[in-house]
């Protein structure tokens, strides 16, 4: 406890950074689902949805709140999630896409939470044990997120003609986004060293062990590596993210300062 | 005429008609009519709201809408499951819907302009709802009255939640003050007008016989304007009403003439919204379809790869 | 002109409001425009629409540039488009309704167009000189985006089956905001008094003698009025507005004061 | 071999081959090739600035913008013309672009993220793509040397226009200036790539000897990174090489090693935007089909209606 503390009070650059991809991915992820709300193919799957959206906007509050208690500048969960430029956010690539239909989404979703599950997985036993908690109650999230988008990946690429030609274009276009998630870089280094939590590029191979059977299933054919790079958990990110961002931040932006 | 008999008794005597009993047609149209007009005013009613789920100013914010919006769509899911208690089905109301054929509550074809329109609707649009709703919690049918309890317990949390919003904003900034009062200003009549036309002029006589409506339009208007008003005051915005006023010998307020066209125009489909709100269903329904479409096929295919197995 | 310039010192809010609601008809239907931009139909028209954009992103820049000289508070034309809240635009609601399709923007254009064509001709001879000067400028923009529009009107109304039906929509859709341009208000009259700009409504009959024939020509049925009402140049928009605006005004919101 | 000592001599004095005048095969083909390409890149050109129109900060800006990519849709177009003088139609062309067959400019698929990539695109791509494009202004091929003459006066002009872009900025806030570094930054390899690979490895030799390329890449390039640098200089910003410096010796700047897989990647259809802006294209030439059908069937009709009245 008091190590963990003494790391809380003076965390480094790369544990902040680590903290806010984390908060920025349940940020990013959350908007795009919650631009479903009213407009999903099915109620049930309006309600799945948004109660998926509803779960990333929450732990993307713990997070960046954690990430601003880290940094110490006095940043709460909103100045975090509405005041920064765009160079600022961290999330991967893939959570900032449009959703375009519901196979992409889907398969996003997919994805995403495989990965998820691995991560909370290890974060459960961080030396940070603010991060720890959160990855506990996140855990639980993640699993529902990914048994849930995993049964519709299988129905909707083994189902019709038409569902499954969507869903391999979906896996198609993001298959290349996933190279990002595991793309060594230094804040990852620092973070697996410092115990905080994995590099993220150690969790690929269970990753693939959990999705490539879904997809066999599903009789969807995972495409090739190509030499594909995104940059968003670098802070640079695809040209969808400023739209998105014009859209989420307009109020904190037009009305600085208000409470709400 | 010995069922009908027993069916008028269970109503006197203040009891419950559940799906299996027997039931006069007209009181089935009626029920089904009604219900399922209500889960569609859920249905569509996650629009204006959800309209703002992109733009909510604050996560906590943005939290509390998505699950708002998330249980109205609760709601429609188990009023399509009342409805279907009486031999129709959840495609054929959907159908309805669609295609116009169906009404909504008209309050959702008005726009949500400013983020205080989520306050207020909460505020008035769900204290609207729950004064008409509370009745319905003791009405004759058993499964639309326990939907109902459901329902009124979650828009009396919404609405608190609405009301809690709006005094934040009314703590705020003038510019916050100021969207309160206007989104005020566009919601107040909408909403008395929620309880439906005056008595004189209203149909459906039925439904207070069966045990359907047990309080008249304008005794439940009253009782909202009586409430709204003090709510409004501790707010500290003005009800855009200027013939508003308390009426000691009545020991109601009384307000001023509400505009019955423009409510029959809505109605009628020529609200602001009408237009786009059916096409937006419509778009999901039709985009969706593929989905649809897929889970079927993937269903039979497992019952059949089953059937083979066996 | 000495009359025209103490007129111009003492602006009524009537007057102002008047050159607003031309300047915001014009940047709003210019946003939409802009829209297009790289995705039309064919590259010609890509031209086409972004030169219509750019017609009334100029005629904007005048009218607000205008409005702003007449309030006298100092606000240049870009404080005028980008720094106001939404209630304070006052465009009528037809032009921030989605573009939706090529049928919708062209119809939107044509039934525009010809009310502009009307609207300059009588603002050519305003006792407000500035506005005459605009005007007579803005007339032959419009000429030409009344031209181009009605021919696609024709064609699309009377070529295919599919786009009969889908220009057919559009003009439902629209034809009932078409009732907001008209509609009887003080501004209109005050300014109409003043001999300033005529009052809407009574172009009416002009603007219908210049749509209806090539509706006809077009096999198109203009739909009967209904009571549906809009009140966009009133300052009440639909729910299309606020979006249009948050990314309209993002950058100009995010960046505080900063000149570009 | 008449025609071709014909073709030759024309070549060797200078002179314009034109769409009428006899020429061999493959040069035929690399001119369809090369002018296509170059209409292409117009076309998915005006995707990464069109990116920012709705965006514009300034009405001014919107209007510079909105007109500079008109400018492009018009090279393109009439590069498009040119391409059609040597016998392809338009719609094959936009088929091969659609399909993926057809190459375009691979700077096009790197991301507009900021507003000043508005301003550097047009100083440094644009500056770029004047470079490699002056000399086509005197190649063999008449009706591209034509339309080449007019591409570099406006892209001169947009050059300008976004040099300016930037100079304001970098006159504003602190804020506005990491934006203009940060464009810097991501644009600076992508945009001295544009001149191709280095001569040794460079094919198209024909191209040369044709009289359609006129200067090597590598003395393009060295040309383009000596303008620079000075313009770099007086708008204040630093260019993202460390090895970038004056080499006395030969009287031009030295620079670092370009990551030549990075382009091949981009080229291969691998880069951050290939994917995107090829479905953007089809999806509005899709979108677009029952319009351009539309135009077809009424031209017939009416062409129809003629006959019937003669």
């Amino acid at each position: 406890m008091t190590q963990t503390s003494v790391q809380t009070v003076v965390a480094s650059a790369e544990h902040i950074e680590y903290v806010m991809r984390l908060g920025d991915n349940a940020l990013i992820l959350g908007q795009r689902l919650s631009e479903w709300c009213g407009h999903a193919p099915v109620i049930e799957e309006d309600l799945a949805l948004a109660n998926m959206a509803l779960d990333l906007v929450g732990q993307a509050r713990l997070l960046l709140t954690h990430a601003g208690n880290l940094e110490g500048k006095g940043r709460d969960e909103d100045q975090m999630a509405f005041l920064r430029v765009e160079r600022d956010y961290r999330n991967v690539t893939m959570m900032e896409v449009p959703n375009e239909d519901f196979g992409r989404t889907t398969v996003r979703n997919f994805l995403y939470s495989a990965f998820q599950i691995l991560l909370w997985q290890k974060l459960a036993t961080s030396s940070d044990t603010e991060l720890a908690a959160i990855a506990a109650k996140s855990l639980k999230e993640a699993r529902y997120h990914f048994n849930h988008s995993a049964e519709w990946v299988i129905r909707l690429g083994d189902g019709t003609e038409v569902s499954h030609t969507k869903t391999q274009a979906a896996l198609d276009y993001l298959w290349p986004y996933t190279a990002e998630l595991f793309a060594a870089n230094p804040t990852d280094e620092a973070v697996s060293a410092a115990g905080i939590g994995p590099a993220w590029g150690e969790l690929e191979a269970d990753w693939e062990a959990m999705v490539l059977p879904v997809f066999a299933q599903a009789t969807l054919v995972v495409p090739a590596r190509t030499p594909f790079k995104s940059f968003g958990k670098f802070g640079r990110h695809s040209e969808h993210m400023g739209h998105l961002l014009a859209t989420m931040q307009y109020m904190q932006r037009t009305y600085p300062g208000a409470q709400w | 005429p010995e069922y009908l008999a027993e069916f008028n008794a269970k109503i006197d005597a203040g009891g419950f008609i559940e799906a299996k009993d027997w039931m006069p047609e007209a009181y089935r149209k009626t029920l089904v009519r009604q219900i399922s007009q209500h889960a569609h005013s859920e249905i569509v009613g996650m629009l204006p709201e959800g309209n703002w789920i992109t733009r909510a100013p604050s996560l906590k914010r943005k939290a509390i809408l998505l699950a708002k919006v998330q249980d109205e769509g609760g709601h429609g899911l188990y009023l399509y499951a009342a409805a279907e208690t009486l031999g129709v089905s959840r495609d054929e109301l959907t159908e309805a819907l669609l295609s116009g054929k169906a009404k909504y509550s008209s309050i959702f074809n008005y726009p949500t302009l400013n983020w205080a329109d989520i306050g207020v609707i909460g505020w008035l649009v769900d204290g609207a709802a729950i004064m008409n709703q509370i009745p319905l919690c003791k009405c004759s049918y058993g499964p639309y009255a326990r939907a109902m309890v459901r329902v009124c317990k979650e828009e009396s949390f919404h609405q608190r939640q609405g009301y809690d919003l709006l005094l934040q904003m009314m703590k705020g900034t003038e510019e916050q003050r100021e969207m309160v009062q206007d989104a005020v200003d566009r919601w107040w009549f909408p909403s008395i007008m929620m309880f439906g036309p005056h008595d004189k002029d209203s149909v459906h006589t039925d439904s207070a016989r069966w045990g359907i409506k047990r309080i008249s339009n304008d005794d439940l208007r009253q009782k909202f304007v009586d409430a709204t008003v003090k709510q409004a005051e501790v707010l500290g915005v003005s009800l855009p009403d200027p013939e508003l006023k308390w009426n000691e010998a009545r020991g109601h307020y009384d307000f001023g003439v509400i505009d019955w066209d423009e409510f029959w125009n809505v109605v009628g489909g020529h609200g602001q919204c009408n237009v786009d709100r059916l096409a937006a269903r419509n778009k999901a329904w039709d985009d969706g379809a593929w989905v649809r479409e897929a889970a079927i096929a993937h269903a039979e295919k497992m019952a059949e790869r089953e059937r083979q197995a066996a």
